[in-house]
């Protein structure tokens, strides 16, 4: 046999494509998939279970559920599993501001086990020690990595702890008595910066990015005022330009008595080289999910573990873990009288399996690990962004020559200007070759953008071969701009008619109403 | 040459010395420290967090975890009877073969090409569960049932531009505490009374409450404690003609015998995926779901993504999408989008779907009748017991039964210490939530307990109750 | 949207296609996939590696695996699954002969619990009552099955299995100081049938089919004789044709002394309807990995487990499982004093794991249900027949009109003719529809020859996509040969250019010889 | 109508009466029982099997499995030193989650076209392994050591055209016994004396046995007793001086700090592949390799499949296929093929392929590292009890080490059974097997041991041999 030829470029991949019927199709009257244990045959004798429900509430109405032996059941949902792209078998690039990196094994097998699993969380604390001491000890790492003061994981997201960052600030300012409603953000902090505190009822004020890509500081200066509740704000942003000027806003704000929120979401590219606190922030986040590389699970379950300064932790979601004096971990539901705590976010404990896998993740590491970790996710984005920019149909705005921190937001406006091939194009012909790639939240203040976040995990080889293949495609938009267009052409369907999807008469958004709009 | 770090991680391919070196001179760098140039130097941390030096191999990382998550007791070494909102349920291998592949529990925001199988199964979880309740539109899992709850609540707030809903008094305590601070600073909630000998909404107060800026009421069924709201069509009938949204929280697994309020004029529907095919994980396994008709002004009022099939340009093919993505704050209006959207539970989606599937109506409808009968074999059985009264509401139960004791000095707390000696987690303490039952607890019952489970529990409990000697 | 229009037949499969390098060229030096624990810092102290090593065993041959990170080597091992059509994936009918079943995951999660998988099979009696038990019961429930009187777990497979009757055999002529060479079989057997007992020196004998695909009994008797150690058979073969006549074949060999061994390997058809001992069998074996649901893991670990009438127990391989009086479970060494014992057959207790899956797939299925299971099999195959048989272009020898047991041998001999499509071109072209497609074991008995077993899992919708497509291919070889000749076409890769692999100088058989091949 | 069997079971979809009904109807016959209409009246099974009532649910079904399989006491929960052919080595997590991919579980005979991946990942594990031994071909996985020495030594027997094979006496009772069995009738085994103060083979015993009738020697190395056979190159030289085969046996474990037995003539090498990622599994775990150079007598040998990569049709693409399937029972030869093939233990295979590319040549080296060093440390520890003796045989050794009890009246039994207490699962005994040994047993060490552990192994050995009041 000859040598291998090999192309960095996956040009015969193809998905997985099992034309596998909406799972209502494969319904076979008369199938079982698993079987309920039987009532106890005294308990049946005493009583008749049209005695045990009221007749207003029986049920009449027939549950169509499919019926399906267990085989078919695990056949379908397997082949779907393939149709998915999920980090485990891909280059996780493309996914821009989602920081997807590697989520160990072992980790799972921790979560699986039944000492997590069957837990109950109202179990008292005697019996949960083992999961309150990991909760313990991840909330005193986060501390040391953020400079915060107490943290709890029941935020579920991160969109969540930015709405309960928002709570926070509410609380802190009904305890003051203090009436202000604007809460100051920017537009490449993550939507949820604004419409969380908007929920809340804030009125949210954007501040437009510098000639740097900074927040414009002369806007800032004015837009701050006694008004202000909160300024919230990622840093670095979508861009992954960091605000080197951070610590003047944040002064500025407290010089108005307002509150500092940073959402650190993506905390991936300054794990112990730059903390929260220092830079002035009076409370933060850090999804679990992201940084501490827990899996997203096609989003979620999830943590966005959020930090206070001292002053604040009265302010708390209950309970806070705390430690008595003989060592033993309690749910500590008194750590605060303030009658304006914000009282619950989520229920229970939060999602404590991922706290236990982020756990596991930080020990994994320790310190050094932590710090090797941004310091790659940082080297890896801008060996990228480098050879990204090599190319002269790429393109990222502010701060030319400088680095970046984790991420890059670019931009083919020439490319598309050129060729009428968009960022949406090239998007869907990049799934040909098995590879994610992410534009950009709306709207798009970049045009034509892409987002590219390498994080720590991809080697040198997964970057290259990512823009090996898109420098590919991009080629392809000049010769061959059609196959760019009408792709997706290896994935399990082509091109989707989207007008349906926003249209009240026609958008199918469950079996029931594609089964009435065919009069099946 | 600087060596801070962890070289050679097996999680970081370019923690290896000679690549990062390569790598470093391609964009100009001579070490790790060159880089984050952005950072003022006063940002710089300097110091070492405090941190353990890590578990270099997964061997002794797994020692340690291990050891560590051994100090749990678990539910499947002991007999738990804890419900209130998280259930011990049976979760059939084949969900946690599938929520555990990799491809599925590693995916996040891939598009509907190259994530075609996340899409349908969502479009098929909405489906599946859009049939127990009989509604048309579902969303993809949000947080839990309080925020399901939460979120149904400022539907309805925003649907009639009312400022005030109601809230049936039987619901718990922390489920309230997350809608009121959900729905503050802009909606007003209420308290309607129940009646304490039958556990049912008290239809008067209901009345007297309601009023033209009520935008909805909200109530469960099977409620908080455990028994069923019968007056159903009263209530739907107060609430409709006030223009008001009738809200009705519901546990899942009691949809295979009981009717879904949709059948009594429930205009959305939330409640807790949970028990359908996930595990406890200690609270990490609640996942929330919403239903609602398919009429524009409810399916504009989501806030979070919905999953649709539409036509592809290849005659006879299809696929699926976002519909009415705008809607949501990752549209082009942001934070004039519906409340937010971000990660949820997504997962937990594919557990119920694969879940419901599994089960067909016909298990279903076995889980309900099983449990139905467990506990009103427990409510009959414990209230032998000298000292328990299981009557205090006299309305049928379906999964939880509230426990009162009587004639003991023991605090509820005290007594399922005592329980646990017998390897058994007693019911939740209520006798701070609702104080009006006195000491009580309440006991959950389901598929998962077996006659003789619930004859343990009894005779642990007379132990406990009327043996003095007893540890 | 409309209506979905819904084909039968999955026209648009294409098979997951990852162009995934061979594993050495992912090396990236320097990289590590996971870290040993190091030796303890006092223990490194009290020695010097270079004395615990004799000078000429030390290691100086570069070791040259490759050198991964974590999440590279999981992506591989990922991506290939992906390209591998297993059982869970898909609908088992055409590997005929295999009985490739659903293997409930339930089996799954005991045999992964470390109540299993931590076991030392030194362990002392006491401490592994579990899983004695359970290989206990399981051995009572196969002598239910069989009429046996004796299980081993030893052989771990089928054709081990096979090889262990002979040597069971072989044990009981010594013992009786008689001098038999011959062993009668049938080409419908397994080849192991004839191959394992002529590795233990005897001779084979095959006995041809009569008309009906029975054994031929008068060519039979000729054949046996006082030569004649045992005879060794599947009933039914893998035509599906049960041999009606099958005791008086025992009752032959019995008569001139010789052994009756039953390969039951694919005991589907019978569980619960006839028994091994009645039909006069000295011994019998059932494969736990097809009858008994165990997953086939790509080709074991498995089990054959070995089944003999009283008088052979003392024969067996060492230990059996027993029970003491007071109910303690133990590894008897004691049971026989013959010093013709065979010893042992593999090592430790035999693949113990296989036997827990199968035992619990065996409570999950009662005696009822394995009836069930036989009559479900026969039911599913013999719908199926008919449905072949329907097409002009299908046939099956013998016994026309009659019934099948569990799988049927099909010829398509006529077509080929017809059409000069083969049935290895349609093997290749039903790939491209995501369905396995067994011909025969070789020779070709039956001219292009089909094997088909749909067992009990597959549902009629199942085995009704199977003969659609099935016949969809066919029908395409007279419109579209060329297109069924050069299948596949939506699989990994393309034909094989197939000589080298018989051709010592060119073969490669590692990635060694392949770059020794191009001077790499 | 006939009720018999198990109706709409879940695993038998087909079960359910009106679809069974509509098949039978099909085929023309109206019950269950008018099939098997080939099998003899008197044939049929009449009687009832005494197999239990299924476990109808799962729940059940995991009740009652979870309930027998505690019963079991495990290696980690205790601290497990038997070893002896199955040892303790840890299993990467990525091994188990490869090897629980359905797609691969559940795949078996499959075509190259649409098991691609199977095949792959075969040609990638011989490869690997061939890495390892530093040879050119291995065959898929067989049965186990045992199995594969027994294979090694009949492929030499054929090559060779001799009937007598020479072993080293060091091997395992079983091990042998199996090669004894596999082998008859056609060989004769010859055992070679072992010097019992070194342990190394008594090379003047091998030089009177080998003679023209000798096919092959086979020894292992490191032996089953752990130590190190060191005359290597004296052994190769009189095996090949004698036109016979070396065959090796070798621990895997080992080859990341010593060298192949290649490198000092093996002509074929086998051994086991369960310490590569594979579980115990109460010995499921064991799987067989073997060895050989890319020379086709040798290869035409194997019984088993051999995957090899060939191009395709389509330039520059690749797949994979059997070489020389013709060789083998499953070819036109069938029993005139090399001995027979079936199923073996090829998802050990994978296992190890996976845990071989995890270790990477550090990984292995560190491995071989930490156990020599353990062993060697234990052996020094352990040396110091009172009634112990480590140094009876006084080579070097690799993991397992020989401990002899001296002094005491307990039998080797006795003294595990009071380390148990321990929570300690003491060495394997060799009082029969190795009678010339005197009361001793074989304690082994890896790189689960820590130093804290094998201190724990001596001072609970030191209580039980020495201080009398001890339980
Ligand atoms: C910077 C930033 N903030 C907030 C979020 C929202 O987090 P979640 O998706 O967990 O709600 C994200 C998620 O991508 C993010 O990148
Ligand atoms: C009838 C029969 N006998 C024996 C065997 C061999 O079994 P194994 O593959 O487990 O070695 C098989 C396997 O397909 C078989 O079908």
């Amino acid at each position: 046999m000859k040598k291998i030829n090999r192309s960095n470029i996956l040009e015969n991949f193809h998905q997985a494509k099992w034309d596998e019927p909406v799972v209502f199709e494969l319904s076979q009257p008369g199938e079982r998939g698993i079987l309920v244990p039987e009532v106890d045959k005294n308990i049946k004798e005493m009583f008749d279970i049209n005695d045990l429900l009221p007749d207003n509430l029986k049920r009449k109405t027939p549950l169509e559920l499919p019926e399906m032996s267990q085989s078919r059941v695990l056949r379908h949902f397997m082949r779907l599993s393939q149709e998915t792209l999920g980090a485990d078998v891909n280059i996780e690039i493309g996914q821009g501001t989602c920081t997807v990196k590697y989520s160990p094994k072992i980790n799972e097998m921790f979560a699986r086990n039944e000492n997590m699993t069957e837990l109950h969380p109202l179990q008292d604390d005697e019996t949960v020690q083992g999961i309150l001491e990991i909760m313990y000890k991840l909330d005193y790492y986060m501390r040391e990595i953020s400079g915060m003061e107490q943290f709890t994981f029941q935020p579920s997201g991160g969109s969540q702890a930015i709405m309960a960052m928002a709570s926070l600030v509410e609380s802190y300012f009904n305890d003051k008595g203090e009436e202000r409603d604007e809460i100051i953000t920017t537009i490449y902090s993550h939507p949820s910066d604004a419409a969380a505190p908007a929920l809340k009822g804030y009125k949210i004020i954007y501040i437009q990015p510098d000639e740097n890509g900074y927040p414009d500081y002369e806007a800032f200066k004015s837009a701050v005022s006694e008004k202000t509740a909160a300024f919230f704000i990622a840093n670095p942003e979508d861009t992954g330009v960091y605000n080197t000027r951070v610590k003047e806003f944040t002064e500025l704000v407290h010089e108005k008595g307002g509150l500092c929120c940073y959402d650190q979401a993506n905390a991936n590219g300054l794990l112990g080289v730059t903390r929260a606190k220092d830079a002035g922030f009076d409370m933060c986040f850090f999804n679990l999910h992201k940084t501490f590389s827990t899996p997203h699970g096609c989003g979620g379950p999830a943590t966005g573990a959020t930090g206070v300064t001292k002053e604040l932790i009265k302010y708390l979601p209950k309970p806070i873990i705390d430690k008595k004096e003989d060592g033993t971990y309690y749910l500590d539901y008194d750590f605060s009288d303030s009658k304006y705590s914000v009282g619950k976010i989520r229920s229970f404990n939060g999602v404590a399996q991922v706290a236990l896998k982020a756990y596991a993740w930080v020990m994994s590491l320790g310190a050094e690990g932590l710090y090797e970790v941004s310091k790659v996710a940082v080297l890896n984005n801008n060996y990228m962004f480098k050879k990204m920019m090599d190319n002269k149909w790429i393109d990222a705005p502010y701060i030319k020559g400088k680095q970046r921190i984790e991420q890059v937001r670019y931009t083919i406006e020439k490319y598309t200007e050129e060729t009428g091939v968009t960022t949406g194009d090239i998007q869907r012909r990049m799934m040909d070759f098995g590879l994610h790639y992410w534009a950009s939240h709306h709207p798009y203040y970049v045009p034509e953008p892409i987002t590219l976040e390498p994080t720590e995990t991809p080697s040198r080889a997964d970057i290259d071969q990512y823009i090996d293949t898109l420098l590919y495609v991009m080629n392809e938009g000049f010769e061959n701009p059609e196959k760019v267009k009408t792709a997706p052409h290896s994935s399990v369907c082509h091109q989707l008619i989207e007008d349906v999807l926003d249209d009240s008469e026609n958008w199918i958004l469950s079996w029931k109403i594609y089964k009435k709009q065919n009069n099946l | 040459m600087e060596k801070r770090g962890f070289k050679n991680h097996p999680y970081i391919p370019n923690s290896d010395l000679k690549i990062q070196n390569e790598m470093l001179k391609e964009i100009g760098l001579s070490s790790l420290e060159e880089l984050h140039e952005l950072i003022p130097e006063e940002l710089i941390f300097k110091g070492k967090m405090d941190i353990p030096d890590a578990y270099k191999s997964e061997f002794e990382l797994k020692k340690h975890i291990e050891k560590i998550m051994k100090r749990n007791e678990n539910c499947n070494d002991n007999l738990n009877f804890l419900g209130a909102g998280c259930w011990q349920h049976y979760v059939p291998a084949i969900c946690d073969e599938i929520v555990n592949r990799g491809e599925f529990l590693t995916a996040y925001g891939g598009e509907s090409y190259n994530d075609f199988g996340r899409f349908q199964v969502f479009f098929e979880y909405q489906s599946l569960v859009a049939e127990l309740v009989n509604m048309e539109v579902v969303n993809v899992p949000t947080m839990d049932w309080p925020q399901a709850a939460a979120t149904s609540i400022r539907m309805a707030y925003r649907m009639t531009n009312r400022k005030k809903v109601l809230i049936s008094e039987v619901i718990s305590e922390e489920k309230f505490e997350i809608i009121r601070n959900y729905c503050s600073p802009h909606i007003e909630i209420v308290k309607v009374k129940f009646d304490e000998k039958s556990g049912l909404i008290d239809l008067n107060d209901l009345k007297n409450n309601i009023d033209e800026n009520v935008a909805a009421f909200y109530f469960e069924n099977p409620t908080y404690l455990g028994h069923l709201e019968t007056q159903t069509d009263e209530i739907s009938k107060i609430v409709h003609d006030n223009k008001s949204e009738l809200i009705v929280g519901v546990d899942p697994s009691s949809l295979g015998i009981l009717e879904s309020p949709t059948e009594y004029g429930a205009d959305i529907i939330c409640g807790d995926l949970q028990p359908l095919g996930v595990h406890m994980n200690y609270g990490g396994g609640q996942a929330g779901f919403m239903a609602t008709r398919n009429e524009e002004k409810y399916v504009m009022e989501f806030p979070s993504r919905l999953f649709g099939m539409a036509p592809t340009v290849k005659e006879g093919e299809y696929g699926f999408g976002d519909v009415a993505y705008d809607r949501t704050s990752f549209g082009h209006h942001r934070e004039h989008g519906k409340e937010y959207v971000g990660t949820q539970t997504a997962l937990w989606g594919i557990a119920a779907g694969v879940y419901l599937t599994i089960m067909g109506p016909k298990g279903m409808k076995e889980l309900g009748e099983k449990i139905i009968y467990n506990s009103n074999f427990a409510k009959a059985e414990l209230n032998k017991i000298e000292g328990v009264n299981t009557s205090l509401m006299n309305n049928m139960s379906f999964k939880e039964i509230v426990v009162t004791y009587e004639n003991t000095d023991m605090t509820v707390k005290e007594i399922n210490k005592k329980l646990r000696k017998h390897n058994i987690f007693g019911g939740k303490d209520l006798t701070n939530e609702f104080p009006m039952l006195g000491k009580s607890a309440m006991f959950s019952f389901t598929e998962v307990h077996s006659e003789e489970n619930i004859i343990e529990l009894k005779n642990a409990l007379n132990k406990v109750l009327n043996e003095s000697g007893e540890a």
